[in-house]
């Protein structure tokens, strides 16, 4: 087989990501004093760069022997992560400085999750799958325990850990099991062996089981049980990060199987994601109803919208994934916006993560107040803000394609939703202020206040992302 | 020798069997354990041991050498994963003076 | 034949075996130590299907390097054997179903597994006759070539590994004495001595 | 003339009422009884044009409501009816309001006072010139209203409150009653202006609806709705609760409201709709039954009450019932002749017990009365005549209007006029008794006030006696000059079309026809003067018999002084399970079981689920994996089993 | 005059009303200085932008065309084209009072929350600016999604109106009135989402020409049902109304009765009956009885309640109750006659919240028996809840009156059972409302702190007036109001029977229609 230098083109933002890391780790080493902050800058910058490559890269190409592809899905599905990644990296190089906890290799961390996720979304191939889903957990699991001399960190340091590595195991066992039947790993190949007629139980097994690692990736339930105690104990833009990159990349990832090379096997598969979607939209909401912590709260928060998304799964479809991609579009912003929030949480320059600290938030930070009632209506899917157009859109794709049941259940648990959403929005306005915060720095500042507008500005003109999905969903189904 | 020399009277489903076995016993080591992390860990690598005899026993009833490129990436994986699983119980290890699976739980509800 | 069926047998009954004694045991050292024989047993059972080369690599890379770093941390973290609490028995018994169903199961699936017809046709890999090419040749072959991504992505896996234990683990204890061969070298008098004259009666203060 | 003898009361009202404060007492008496005294000046041009003239005219004023092919206007009809009543009303409201200087004088809020008589007025007048059902229904609202508002005049008084309550909700009851025919009429006609009504009534003769589930003779129905109304407005049995309470209300307000004008609503009502009512006899003989049935039950009431307002107000009860009754045997005219007299007569006699009450320190109890003739001999006198009248002596108004009532339901011959005519007699033989029973108890005899009070008793002023003379003056010769045009020869002129019965049974033709016997067309007269026997009797002669009657029959007694028990009884069956229901409905199934089983129930459930997830979540790892693997194993076991 | 009001009627003039407050709450957004400057500021801001509002929104009843049941002063942009779903604004004879009775009651609001609000005067009125936007909006909303948007909005100001500005149980009523409403109203969207699956779009008048199948037609009917009896709010999902009206300030009570509770009829009128006729047929026995309950039923709990405000809520219901047995009666009286009624009772039980809201500043308490003998010193204020009471008892010459006779006529014609029943609410809705009046206004004044009260200062004056006056006209020249929604009533009534025709809908085919043949 002949190399050339071209077709590494494809995989060119990806590349430059790796090199920039590695690059970044030694300049990390090599200088004297503490260089984090300059490397979460030069982090971001690089994510940047690789966010003009992906768009500036090649509309559709498959390279390295077809264990790589590019097209417009994954550019988008890329852009999103990057943005996600690129946020949080913001917010991770503010709270380090004041947390006391830097160290260099954290922005290289989240570069390699970042990149991690990257090849998890460009994956042609259940090996690649694997490796993808590797770089980018290993790196999550150091990142979860990072706060090394907390017990809560290092607790879910171990529980990401143990059961992540379970839940790749039975991953593993999937894709070996579907590799037996088919004789392929290759998603090409698996397609063409699916449509083959009746499938064998054993490629059912085998996907069942692959369902189930990557529903663990994303927290639906019943896989779920680590995201509440990872996000809790996790440290805060660490969790903002695991809310919006890995479950954005997971479930881009989840589309492209299903809907690529296990296509032809929806009659089976779709049982199974419409469970887990119920399953996750009922959980999510009831057991958030009495968290007590922000960040506890919000996983249950990410399990809920998870199921949310996967109704879009269900559905199948090219206005199904257009659904699903323009609700991880909002909630990436809604999450961010509200992990902005959670990081300006300061009294007297310790962070606190109880929902009673925010308690009159109005009255001490109106403007604080504002960002996060808006975020947590948008969340619950009120009107006139982007949370609602997200369910919209999921919901018409899930009605257009007959699911009737699963949206009523869908729009039900909502409302469910909705009274913890609220529930936040009457602590921060109806009762009586606790201690006030310090003065949210500028870069959670911008950041929670761009994330709120954004809510508003979606709603009203929601047409261009609109559109974007829409390409990127047509693009999905075409390659 | 050959696969199918070596197999006579061994079919496929033998091995698959046994690894389903080990696979299981992974996965009992999981959540039947209450002992200590390091054996929870030994249990992931059980399973992955499972996974690896699949794909070996895939690979060379199909003739295909994808599955024992794939078992090696596993192997590598499953090292780096051993690695980080090790360090992150060291560290935990240093918090909380144990690493007995029931004291892993100041978070909950 | 018969050789290869009774090693088989012979692999794949202490496999198990062992395999139940690494969860069973309640000393973490014997776990790990029994984890090092399922290894070499899982081993054996690679060598009779023909993969030689994954079959040393598990030996040397499992047995070598996890399963000693195993044994070095249960040994560095000085782990108690432990008792068994109160309510596991009951536990057990639930678990126990679970897992048994699971595994009618999955043997359930495997017991009418038939390779499927077209499943030839769409390997990517054929592995080579083993005369004209040997296994490692051609895993070899193959992993630099057409595996040449997977085979850099598992390089990062490794690189985010060792970054990840290091993170984790490093500590710079500011109370730990470290030689620093720079400082002694560069060492003078005068900075570490002085001459004091010292008053009778006086004392040094 | 027409558009000033209806809106200036209004005017009246509204000066009054809205700057009456501004002006002070003394312009707001001017001003209302001024312009209440022009529209009772402007309605006699008016009454001689139409009723006499029969230039029967409708002024239109503007459309009101239209919804399709509903429509109902603003409209002032004048026909002979609507004449009558105007004139009536304005002149016995005039007289009441001039009064009502003198009475009132000393009252803290003598505008508002005077406001809401312009605006009684005016909304009688609205009621009596309306020329559809609806705003024929403003009026009766409006009046109804101010009935309200004047019975609780005195707002800091709770007996006052509670009586004006009980009045509007009583009258609503009959509205109710009321709606419910105006919907049925609207049914039927398409319309439900009276022009319109009228001429297509014969189309609708024997249509048979099906209303309420019941398949029936549709005007019947339609006018027991409508009749229902008239029951509730003219205190008829068991809607007649309210009436003998709102006497709570001033004085004055008894004489205008409760006893001349507003309670002969009902009268008007069937009059007014006659010519339907005359397609409905089943209807017919309800009312004529209902109307007997007051009257006979009212006077019996009337015996034994003791407060000299109340005694009044049970005759009123009565009298109407022989309205009702006339009109129910098609002796519409009779009917409202006797309406006619009675406002005269009957304000009258409030307003003399006004006079006695004011005499006697607001005193109303005829027990502690007696003896004060002498000393206010103008009261006495009109309450003499009003007493004639009422008691139908000839030649005082009540003879012709009563005698012709009486004798119109032997005259119907059907079963139910008899029953009329047997009730009414003995009614008139009641009435005689109560009525002397009264002026005995309080103008003769020993007095039985004490001495303080008797050294007040002083007669009214002028402003007030006068009225009192001029209220005489028609007591004694509005029936003598009504006789004819009313019910006598003149009557077809005179009524024009306003009223019409059909020829085969109008009574009053056949009362015309066929002179009655003589012991009949005397036996009123004759059991009136046994009335009045018996209560010179008990009261002046042996004025110990009463008290032994009360030891004879204690039960009849007692039956009679509590109102046939009809408060208690309403009060059992309505007031207070009201009360109960709602409080059942609002702790027991609001906050019981909608509360407790929907929002509340579910928060309630959404917080335990949540409690049990969140035990679920237990922090340990081995039951996290336990969950991946239970979930895990489920969903093979559902593809394993549900292949085989 | 003309040239002005053809400038105005020229501009997107529904889109100026609509986002008009909205400028002003954007603008209040960036008023900064010290506290009592602010509070100041943004009262007047609030109260010059909700009365430019209010003038602006007159000049669409000018412009309006009566002669026609076409939408007029129609406007389109895209907005969801995927789905072609637009921002479609057009009104008609049925929802353009709607808008004028909301922008009215909006000063009003602003005025009486004048002194009684003191903290957070500026989010405060920022929030009645966004409901206002959220209220004029739905009323205009010509396209399902975007009425849903304005519809749901809604929720969030008045969430926090009740919740920070409340009293009492406020945030027990601010979650329940949130939860319950976002309930109905999910099932609402989803309705609305099967209609666009069937029709392919969501714009109302083409909506409104589609064919669904009786089948279909009875789900979507009972989707929307959920959400508008909510709104409405009809028995036995009422419960909400009360606590929200209890524990609200008075302009939220105001708003809540006068527009919010609007919306669940209009929903009908828009939505159920021209969209579904034959499950609106279908279920109107349901809708009869469960009305009938609420008038009966709640009328009842009316009579035993001690708090003023709990006691108005509930003659709210009762009062809906005649709506929406009107609109289901489906001809042209009783819609009309529910349409009035439900403008009416905007105005009169937003008055009687005033009414209640004024005692309240003064005693701070609700308590029924903690008043008493009002008239004596406060005649103004008997006068004004005396004009008020009489109107919500329906006395003809008010406004209480024209919407609850017609809609009993034309019930009547329709079913003789329901309109017996629901003219039973009649008598009830007197005995409350004059017990009410007895307690608080009769009386001897005993009480030293109700002595103490002060009768209407000249600002309550000004709040009271107009209503007084709107009160009055519309008893007794209702006719312009009733000329407007003439012709857009008359097309959606011959529709509807069209349509039933067409489906060869019978008696029979209603819910339980034997029973009710054989009663009728």
């Amino acid at each position: 087989m002949s190399f050339e230098l071209s077709s590494l083109m494809p995989a060119l933002p990806e590349i430059f990501l790796a090199i920039a890391a590695m690059a970044f780790l030694m300049l990390g080493v090599f200088r004297k004093d503490d260089s984090t902050e300059l490397l979460s800058w030069l982090g971001v910058a690089a994510m940047a760069v690789t966010g003009f490559l992906v768009l500036r890269g090649p509309d559709a190409a498959v390279t390295f022997s077809n264990l790589f592809i590019v097209n417009g899905f994954t550019s988008f599905a890329k852009i999103l992560v990057l943005m996600g990644a690129g946020l949080t990296m913001l917010m991770i190089n503010s709270w380090a400085k004041q947390a006391k906890t830097a160290r260099f290799e954290l922005p290289i961390l989240v570069l390699f999750a970042t990149l991690g996720m990257m090849m998890m979304i460009s994956a042609n191939d259940l090996i690649s799958v694997y490796l993808g889903l590797e770089l980018q957990s290993l790196s999550l699991y150091v990142l979860a325990a990072y706060h090394r001399d907390s017990i809560k960190s290092t607790e879910a340091g171990v529980k990401y850990f143990v059961l992540g590595a379970l839940a790749s195991g039975l991953l593993l066992y999937g894709s070996s099991l579907v590799y037996g039947f088919a004789g392929t790993t290759t998603f090409a190949g698996l397609a063409e062996a699916m449509r083959g007629g009746e499938p064998h139980i054993g490629v059912i097994v085998g996907i069942v089981f692959v369902i189930a690692g990557l529903a663990f990736k994303v927290s639906a339930v019943p896989f779920h049980m680590w995201t509440p105690d990872v996000y809790e104990g996790a440290p805060t833009p660490i969790t903002a990060f695991f809310s919006v990159g890995p479950k954005i990349a997971a479930l881009c990832l989840f589309l492209r199987v299903l809907v690529g090379p296990f296509e032809p096997m929806i009659e089976q598969w779709q049982q199974v994601i419409i469970l887990i979607s119920i399953l996750s939209m009922l959980w999510g909401s009831f057991a958030a109803i009495v968290q007590k912590n922000i960040k506890r709260l919000m996983a249950y928060s990410s399990i809920g919208h998870v199921g949310y998304a996967l109704v879009g799964l269900v559905v199948g479809n090219e206005e199904g994934a257009r659904g699903l991609l323009f609700y991880l579009l909002i909630y990436l912003f809604m999450n961010i916006g509200t992990f902005a929030v959670i990081l300006s949480m300061r009294v007297n320059g310790r962070y606190v993560e109880e929902i009673s600290d925010l308690s009159g938030l109005a009255k001490t930070r109106p403007g604080m107040a504002m960002a996060l009632g808006a975020l947590m209506f948008s969340m619950a899917g009120i009107p006139p803000l982007a949370g609602f157009l997200g369910k919209f859109y999921i919901f018409v794709a899930a009605v257009n394609a007959g699911f009737v049941p699963l949206a009523i259940i869908g729009v039900l648990a909502s409302v469910v939703g909705a009274f913890y959403y609220i529930r936040i929005v009457k602590v921060i306005y109806f009762d009586e202020p606790a201690a006030a915060f310090d003065k949210p720095d500028m870069v959670n500042g911008a950041i929670m206040a761009l994330c709120s507008i954004l809510m508003l500005v979606y709603f009203v003109a929601p047409s261009p992302l609109v559109n974007g999905a829409e390409a990127a969903a047509r693009a999905l189904f075409l390659g | 020798m050959s696969p199918e020399t070596a197999t006579v009277g061994v079919g496929l489903s033998h091995y698959l069997t046994v690894s389903a076995i080990l696979f299981t016993i992974g996965i009992f080591g999981i959540f039947l354990n209450r002992k200590n992390l390091i054996v929870i860990m030994m249990s992931i690598e059980l399973m992955l041991l499972a996974v690896n005899i699949n794909l070996v026993a895939f690979s060379s009833f199909l003739n295909d050498l994808v599955g024992q490129v794939f078992t090696m990436l596993v192997l590598t994986v499953a090292a780096a994963e051993a690695a980080i699983g090790l360090a992150i119980v060291v560290v935990f290890y240093r918090n909380r003076r144990s690493i007995e699976v029931e004291d892993i739980n100041t978070m909950k509800g | 034949m018969i050789i290869a069926t009774l090693a088989f047998y012979l692999f794949a009954i202490v496999a198990v075996i062992s395999a139940l004694n690494v969860i069973f045991q309640r000393n973490p050292v014997h776990s790990v130590l029994w984890l090092i024989l399922t290894f070499f047993n899982a081993a054996g059972l690679f060598v009779l299907l023909g993969a030689e080369f994954v079959a040393m690599i598990l030996v040397v890379v499992y047995v070598g390097a996890v399963a000693v770093l195993f044994l070095f941390v249960v040994m560095m973290l000085d782990i108690n054997i432990t008792v068994i609490r109160e309510g596991f028995l009951k536990y057990l018994w639930v678990g126990a179903t679970i897992g048994v169903i699971l595994l009618a199961e999955l043997a359930v699936v495997f017991g009418g597994w038939v390779m499927s017809p077209d499943a030839q046709k769409l390997r990517t890999a054929p592995a080579p006759a083993p005369d004209a090419l040997s296994n490692t040749e051609a895993l070899g072959s193959l992993l630099y070539t057409n595996y040449a991504y997977l085979f850099q992505a598992a390089g990062l896996v490794l690189l985010v590994a060792m970054v990840g234990a290091i993170v984790l683990t490093l500590r710079r204890r500011p109370g730990v004495r470290k030689q620093n061969i720079h400082d002694q070298v560069n060492r003078r008098v005068q900075d570490t001595l002085e001459i004091v004259k010292v008053e009778t009666g006086k004392g040094v203060s | 003339m027409l558009f000033a003898s209806v809106f200036l009361p209004l005017l009246g009202a509204f000066v009054a009422g809205f700057f009456g404060r501004m002006i002070g007492d003394r312009a707001s008496q001017i001003v209302t009884c001024v312009c209440v005294g022009l529209a009772g000046l402007a309605s006699i041009p008016t009454f001689y044009d139409v009723a006499i003239q029969g230039n029967v005219q409708t002024l239109n004023l503007v459309t009101w409501l239209q919804s399709g092919t509903f429509e109902a206007s603003w409209a002032l009809r004048f026909d002979t009816l609507s004449a009558v009543m105007v004139m009536t009303v304005t002149i016995v409201s005039t007289l009441i309001h001039v009064y009502s200087v003198g009475y009132m004088s000393h009252d803290d809020s003598v505008p508002r006072f005077m406001a809401y008589l312009s605006l009684f007025t005016f909304a009688m007048l609205m009621l009596v010139t309306a020329d559809n059902l609806v705003q024929l229904f403003f009026g009766w609202e409006g009046v109804g209203l101010v009935s309200y508002l004047l019975i609780g005049f005195w707002y800091k008084k709770p007996s006052a409150c509670a009586a004006a309550i009980k009045a509007f909700v009583v009258n609503r009851v009959g509205d109710f009653g009321f709606l419910l025919g105006i919907f049925a009429i609207y049914f039927l006609y398409d319309s439900v202006a009276f022009d319109v009504i009228f001429d297509a009534v014969a189309t609708k003769a024997d249509a048979r609806v099906t209303f309420f589930g019941i398949e029936a003779h549709a005007l019947t129905i339609t006018c027991l709705l409508l009749f229902v109304g008239a029951m509730g407005k003219s205190g008829q049995l068991l809607l007649h609760t309210w009436l003998p309470d709102a006497m709570e209300g001033p004085t004055p307000v008894s004489a205008l409201i409760h006893a001349a004008t507003m309670v002969t609503a009902g009268v008007f009502l069937v009059a007014r709709m006659s010519p339907v009512f005359e397609y409905a006899p089943d209807a017919l003989a309800v009312v004529t039954f209902v109307g007997a049935t007051t009257a006979f039950f009212a006077a019996t009431i009337g015996c034994v009450q003791n407060d000299i307002k109340r005694i009044i107000a049970f005759s009123t009860v009565s009298q109407l019932g022989y309205m009702f009754a006339a009109c129910g045997v098609s002796a519409y005219q009779a009917g409202i002749f006797h309406l006619m007299t009675h406002a005269w007569f009957k304000a009258l006699l409030f307003l003399g017990a006004g006079s006695v009450i004011h005499a006697m320190s607001e005193e109303q109890d005829i027990r502690k009365m007696g003896g004060i003739y002498r000393l206010i001999p103008v009261t006495f006198a009109v309450m003499v005549i009003g007493n004639l009248a009422l008691t139908g002596v000839p030649p005082f108004a009540g003879y012709f209007s009563k005698d012709m009532v009486i004798e119109a339901t032997h005259a119907a011959g059907t079963g139910v006029g008899n029953y009329a005519f047997g009730l009414l007699i003995i009614a008139a033989f009641l009435t005689s008794f109560y009525s002397w029973r009264l002026a005995f108890l309080a103008f003769f005899g020993k007095p039985r006030a004490d001495h303080h009070t008797m050294e007040h008793v002083h007669e009214s002023p002028l402003i007030m006696t006068i009225p009192l003379g001029l209220l005489a003056v028609g007591a004694v010769f509005a029936g003598f000059i009504g006789y004819s045009a009313f019910v006598g020869e003149g009557r077809p002129e005179f009524w024009g079309q306003a009223i019409a019965p059909l020829a085969a049974h109008d009574s009053i033709a056949t009362v015309h026809a066929h002179h009655p016997p003589f012991l009949l067309k005397w036996l009123p007269l004759f059991v009136t003067i046994a009335g009045f026997g018996l209560a010179y009797l008990m009261y002046v002669k042996k004025p110990e018999y009463p008290a032994r009657l009360v030891a004879a029959f204690p039960g009849v007694y007692k039956f009679l002084l509590n109102k046939w028990y009809f408060d208690e009884l309403y009060n059992v069956i309505f007031v207070r399970p009201a009360f109960a229901l709602g409080r059942i409905f609002w702790k027991r199934g609001d906050e019981g079981i909608v509360d407790r089983f929907g929002p509340d129930g579910i928060s309630a459930l959404a917080g335990r689920a949540a409690k049990r997830l969140g035990a679920v979540q237990s922090g340990y790892l081995y039951h996290y994996a336990f969950a991946m693997i239970v979930g895990i194993a489920v969903i093979v076991s559902w593809f394993v089993m549900g292949r085989d | 005059m003309t040239a002005l009001s053809n400038f105005i009627t020229g501009l997107p003039i529904l889109s100026v009303i609509t986002f008009l407050p909205l400028v002003g709450a954007l603008f209040l957004l960036f008023v900064r200085g010290e506290a009592e400057v602010v509070a100041r500021q943004a009262r007047f801001v609030a109260l010059w932008t909700t009365l430019l509002t209010f003038v602006i929104s007159l000049f669409i009843w000018i412009g309006f065309e009566p002669g026609t049941a076409d939408f007029q002063f129609v406007e389109r942009l895209d907005w969801l084209p995927q789905y072609r779903i637009g921002y479609h604004m057009g009104v008609d004879g049925i929802s353009m009072l709607f808008v004028i009775l909301s922008t009215f009651l909006m000063p009003i609001c602003i005025l009486a929350s004048w002194e009684a609000i003191e903290k957070q005067v500026r989010e405060y009125m920022i929030s009645f600016l966004i409901l206002e936007t959220m209220m004029v909006g739905m009323f205009c909303a010509l396209d399902m999604v975007l009425f849903y948007v304005f519809f749901e909005g809604v929720l969030i100001p008045m969430f926090l109106i009740i919740g920070v500005w409340g009293g009492g149980r406020r945030v027990y009523s601010a979650f329940k009135f949130f939860l319950y409403t976002l309930t109905g109203s999910v099932l609402l969207l989803v309705a609305m989402l099967a209609m666009y699956f069937q029709v392919g779009t969501t714009d109302i008048p083409s909506l409104m020409q589609a064919d669904f199948s009786r089948d279909m037609q009875y789900w979507l009917w009972l989707g929307m049902f959920a959400s508008f009896a909510v709104k409405v709010p009809m028995w036995p999902v009422h419960t909400w109304l009360p606590d929200a009206h209890v524990d609200a300030p008075t302009a939220g009570s105001v708003i809540l009765a006068g527009v919010l509770l609007k919306m669940g009829g209009y929903g009908f009128l828009r939505f159920s009956l021209p969209m579904l006729p034959e499950a609106s047929e279908y279920f109107a026995p349901l809708v009869y009885t469960l009305s009938i309950i609420a008038i009966i039923y709640t009328s009842l709990v009316a009579l035993v309640q001690s708090d003023m405000k709990k006691l108005i809520a509930y003659s709210s219901v009762a009062h809906m109750g005649y709506v929406t047995v009107g609109v289901f009666a489906a001809n042209q009286q009783a819609i009309e006659g529910a349409i009035f009624q439900m403008l009416s009772h905007g105005v009169v039980s937003g008055a009687l919240f005033l009414c209640v809201g004024v005692v309240y500043d003064r005693l701070h308490t609700r308590e029924i028996d903690r008043y008493g003998g009002l008239a004596n010193n406060m005649p103004k204020y008997a006068f004004a809840f005396m004009v008020f009471m009489l109107a919500s008892v329906g006395l003809p010459g008010t406004a209480g009156f024209v919407g609850e006779f017609l809609v009993l006529t034309g019930v009547f014609q329709v079913n003789t059972w329901v309109a017996l029943f629901a003219a039973s609410g009649v008598i009830l809705g007197a005995t409350y409302m004059l017990f009410l009046y007895r307690r608080v206004v009769y009386g001897e004044l005993t009480k030293a702190d109700v002595k103490e009260m002060l009768d209407l200062d000249r600002r309550e004056i000004a709040i009271f007036a107009p209503i007084i006056v709107v009160v009055m006209w519309m008893g007794v020249y209702p006719l312009p109001f009733l000329d407007v929604m003439s012709e857009s009533v008359q097309a959606l009534v011959s529709n509807y029977q069209a349509d039933l025709k067409a489906s060869g809908a019978t008696e029979v085919t209603r819910l339980g229609g034997q029973l009710l043949a054989f009663l009728r």
